[in-house]
């Protein structure tokens, strides 16, 4: 195990680039579903000014 | 009310010849570009400690990177004050082909910028300690992309046009689409500072001058055109 | 020809529910996907004879950088068809294809960065390709900017997608960049016209990584522009029904 | 002959304006006299075709006006709140350029044309920026003049005019519309017609 | 009527916050000399053969004509928007010291234009191949040149905005006097990236500093002062 | 009280006021309503201080306007063809960051006003800039309010606004007068204020 996290010495390098691209999907699909909760907040506001006037 | 039409010839004439008599008028706006040309091409000997070999190495950056930014810095009044006094609508509604008369300001913009530059850059090259002979090569290299340059910071002008400010925004899309200019450029000046044949660089400029002179207008009016919504 | 799906993608409520409906299948098959190529990558492949274990990092960076482009290419596609049409659906895909897109590139510079240093002994060089890609970035941002900037909505879409268009000749710079300019970076050994130049016991976790990335983007692209669709709507029936089932 | 069909606009996420119905034709002027807000300017730029009307038709001689629309532009002239002049040339400088964008005019008639809106005694030198405001309204209605545009949008066309200034305006509408010119004006004040054909509109829920 | 009178520093203030929140609004306004340097530092390598020694010599020069440039295109917006649409007026007519109220809209320029300049400056430095030991050097003749160019700036402003057909000239003049800044400045960089002692340098970069924030102000107010007329 | 003794303004090389003299005392509303060019904003710019007289005097209560400057500028407001409004800033902080130049005044009290102007329907959160042109003269109006300024100095206040607008305006400048205020009004349209103390005056030579 601690071979395979070792990568030949080139462990470092290896996991680094590894997290950043895993952590890049992560984040994506964080902020759709973010822009997903801002758009129903958004409509819902846009409803209600409508409905006042 | 049948009255004769004036060309789109005539109407871009019409612009190009107001904005000189405006630019005339007011010198200081495009001499600001020259200024700033000049200054860094001073500037570089000054920051670095004055020896020629090395000078001369850095001269075609220098004067390329400097080209650029005056243009950039000089772009941002391109539309700016048309569109703020009314005369863009008025474009627009005169029935005249609107591409022509963005055309007719761009190409005032490089009468205004890049000539200049173009015909002062060789001077600043040899004062950085190009040999005399390269002068014509640079002066034909820097020509042809000042024209590059104004057709493709046309369009990110026309985009930027609705954005209040937008100087850094104008920067930020105009580079990207001027970095091929610059590179052949850069190669071109230090082929002909170092005495070597340019013209491969300089027909790869000229290709890129005659597709943005066909392209750009096109987006640029488009561009500006939806800024006026 | 048969333009009835245009029509039918061009409809709010059908996109939305489409979009709906397959976005969380694609992210499955994405995830699932994603599992074997890293167990491929890190596990099942072999040790490179030249790169040792470093060139491991080929599977996360050639499919960021891969999409990167492809999600550009999109991008512009979408919003020349939103432009031209006056499709409020294109233009909402194109906005959320620049978000992903802007992820992916800078994984890749940054996957190619971290890589560059045990095989070229340096983070950054000024490349062509290097630039180039992240001159992408830039294009990504000033794209997102330029949306950000312009306020009234329509407006902000058609001149976002006059940039999309003009940008893409960024596209073939990146790729060709290799063979235009003399580079440190790899040449193409997986896109080129006599088939890839790698073993297959290496080739096949990179591809299914692709696979698991492409559809990855799929599925984001459609979450946002769901949400995207929803904020171009002025009010309307199914707007209203929408919110109310949202609510639950 | 212009027809506005049950146009719809928006602002921002405001439906400001919910189906607009009129039609005007050759000689007719029609007034909006509507509050502050409710969306003239807003009117009078989508009929220039400033603004995309997701909803709603306009026509002008019975073809739409996004067939053929450097044919309609050709037809329209527009005076917005800003006048469209050049404060670094002389008002003689503005109106060459302006009319070199449409048709010749001659120095003579471009000379004469000042007269008439009484800039006569100003020093043909001085650059329009050290205009008065009301000055600068008057170049931009001698420009006016000189486009032979048959449809007029003007708005706010008596701003900062003194009332010699304003029975200018109506003078030049009343010979435009004699013409056979049309207009459309924003204005607070109703600008008074006589012998005119002039629909004045109040509201915006209004039917004309 | 006897009304409370805001103090000239909380009045002062406000026209900070106001124009802080309107940067914040457009954020293409800050962000604009952070791109430039990202541009110039980009740009330069790319139109040179990569060569890491070469880059480094470059880096004090292409520093320095990054903020130059930044700071120009600043300072063409410093006092315009407020001229165009009155507010300068009403500043002369609030009744408190017009100086202090030009000197907080040179402050905000300041930063947000030097303040990221002299923060993002050492890490371009880095990127051009400057050691990392230079960064603190390379900051502080940053943030002193910068606050030096942006008093020079504010005077050169208010220059332009005069619309009699000199002034805008005139604004050339203050174009040189950046000069001495430049120099000094790039010098100091060229020192700290080599490594060796700057203070030299960096005390007359302040002593720079300290003459025009007491000088620059007083004549940026006369020139704004004018122009109003 | 302000007094303006033989005052002789100059734009450019023509001698546009020839000596101007006039009292205004405390509850006085003076209204100029000379024609087009003839120096209305030239005068109320020289007596706001932005232009330089070379012959006559300006005093106010009792000095000489230019031994303090300062003093005299707290009592003034001014409002122009321009509106000194940030179209990037909402109405509301508009308000607050021009009233933090003078003197504190409270959010409530800010809010109240702008209701008082009629502008309580918009979106609080809309940008000045996408306001109406009337609508971005009431926020003006508002602003006017706020400084209580002794003397306020208006150039064509009743740009812009509709009717209901052009009675808002009657009314403030009638509570102004009434706590004492001064105004002097350049105008083409006269406004009508009853009980006031309220001088037209048609032309430049005219003595009032
Ligand atoms: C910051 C540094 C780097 C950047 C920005 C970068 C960027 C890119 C891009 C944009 C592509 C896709 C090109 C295309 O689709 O045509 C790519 C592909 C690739 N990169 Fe990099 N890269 C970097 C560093 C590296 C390093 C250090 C290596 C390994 C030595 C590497 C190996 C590869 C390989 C093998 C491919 C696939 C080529 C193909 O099959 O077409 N890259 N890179
Ligand atoms: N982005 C936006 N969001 C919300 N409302 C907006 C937006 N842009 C404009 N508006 C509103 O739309 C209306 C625009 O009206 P318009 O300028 O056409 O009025 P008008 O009739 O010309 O008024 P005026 O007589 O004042 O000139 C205003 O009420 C304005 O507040
Ligand atoms: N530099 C100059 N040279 C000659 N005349 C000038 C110069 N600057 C201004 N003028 C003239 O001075 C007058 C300025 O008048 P001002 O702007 O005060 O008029 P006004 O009464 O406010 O008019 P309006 O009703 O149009 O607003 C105008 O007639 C203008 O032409
Ligand atoms: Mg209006
Ligand atoms: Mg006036």
């Amino acid at each position: 195990m601690s071979e395979f996290l070792d990568m030949s010495g080139y462990g470092a390098y290896v996991w680094s680039a590894y997290a950043i691209a895993i952590g890049g999907l992560v984040l994506n699909v964080w902020m759709a579903r973010r822009q997903q909760r801002r758009a129903v907040q958004e409509a819902r506001r846009r409803l209600a000014m409508q409905e006042q006037s | 009310m049948n009255v004769m039409r004036n060309s789109a010839a005539a109407a871009a004439t019409a612009i190009l010849q107001r904005d000189l008599l405006l630019a005339y008028r007011r010198p200081g706006e495009w001499l600001q570009p020259l200024a700033f040309f000049a200054i860094v091409t001073v500037l570089f000997p000054l920051a670095l400690d004055p020896e020629a070999a090395r000078l001369r190495q850095l001269a075609p950056a220098a004067l390329w990177v400097s080209l650029l930014l005056a243009s950039l810095l000089a772009l941002d009044f391109l539309y700016r004050e048309d569109a703020r006094d009314g005369t863009l609508e008025q474009y627009v509604l005169s029935g005249q082909p609107f591409t022509a008369l963005l055309l007719a300001k761009t190409a005032t913009h490089w009468l205004l910028t890049g000539l200049p530059l173009a015909l002062f850059g060789p001077l600043a090259a040899i004062s950085l300690g190009a040999p005399p002979q390269a002068a014509p090569g640079i002066f034909v290299a820097l020509l042809l992309g000042s024209v590059t340059l104004s057709l493709l910071g046309s369009i990110g002008a026309g985009l930027t046009l609705g954005v209040r400010r937008g100087g850094a925004l104008l920067s930020l899309l105009v580079l990207p689409l001027a970095m091929p200019v610059l590179v052949f450029g850069a190669r071109a000046t230090a082929l002909a500072i170092a005495g070597d044949d340019a013209s491969g660089a300089l027909y790869l400029l000229a290709a890129m001058g005659v597709l943005s002179l066909t392209l750009a207008p096109l987006a640029a009016a488009a561009a500006v055109r939806i800024s006026l919504e | 020809m048969n333009w009835v799906w245009f029509h039918r993608f061009g409809s709010p409520p059908y996109f939305y529910r489409f979009a709906g409906r397959w976005a969380p299948w694609f992210l499955g098959i994405a995830v699932l996907l994603l599992l074997v190529g890293l167990y491929g990558g890190l596990v099942a492949a072999p040790v490179d004879y030249f790169q040792s274990d470093a060139y491991r990092i080929i599977y996360v960076h050639v499919p960021s950088a891969y999409l990167s482009l492809m999600t550009y290419t999109w991008m512009a596609i979408a919003a020349a068809v939103g432009l031209i049409w006056r499709i409020k659906i294109a233009h909402a895909v194109a906005a959320s294809c620049a978000p992903a897109g802007a992820t992916f590139t800078a994984v890749s510079l940054i996957t190619g960065m971290i890589w560059g240093q045990p095989t070229w002994g340096t983070y950054w060089a000024w490349d062509p390709r290097i630039v180039s890609q992240l001159f992408v970035l830039f294009f990504f941002l000033g794209y997102i900017g330029l949306r950000g900037a312009i306020e009234d909505r329509d407006r902000a879409d058609r001149a976002s997608a006059v940039l999309a268009i003009v940008g893409v000749v960024n596209v073939p710079i990146v790729h060709f960049s290799v063979d235009w300019w003399n580079s440190l970076h790899q040449a193409p050994t997986l896109l080129r016209s006599d088939g890839p130049s790698m073993p297959m016991s290496m080739a096949w976790p990179l591809l299914v990584m692709i696979a698991a990335y492409t559809f990855y983007f799929l599925a984001i692209m459609l979450m946002r522009a769901r949400a995207e669709v929803m904020r171009r709507e002025r009010g309307g029936a199914w707007l209203r029904e929408v919110l109310a089932r949202e609510a639950t | 002959m212009l027809e506005v069909s049950n146009l719809h606009l928006w602002r921002g996420d405001r439906h400001l304006l919910r189906g607009v119905n009129f039609t005007l034709f050759s000689g007719q002027v029609l007034q909006l006299l509507w509050p502050n807000g409710t969306g003239k300017t807003t009117l009078l730029r989508a009929i220039a075709g400033f603004l995309h009307a997701e909803e709603g038709e306009l026509r002008w001689q019975g073809r739409r006006i996004d067939a053929d629309r450097d044919a309609f532009h050709w037809d329209v002239a527009y005076l917005g709140h800003e006048t469209a002049l050049k404060g670094d040339l002389t008002a003689f400088e503005n109106l060459r350029y302006a009319c070199a964008m449409r048709s010749p005019v001659t120095a003579e008639r471009l000379r004469v044309t000042l007269v008439d809106v009484g800039l006569a005694h100003s020093d043909p030198a001085q650059p329009v920026r050290s205009f008065s405001a009301g000055q600068q309204r008057r170049v931009a209605l001698a420009r006016l003049s000189l486009w032979n545009a048959k449809l007029w949008l003007l708005d706010e066309p008596a701003a900062n005019l003194d009332s010699a200034g304003q029975q200018l305006l109506a003078s030049l509408l009343l010979a435009h519309v004699r013409r056979g010119g049309m207009a459309i004006l924003a204005t607070h004040h109703a600008i008074a017609l006589p012998d005119a054909d002039c629909r004045q509109w109040q509201l915006p829920q209004e039917v004309v």
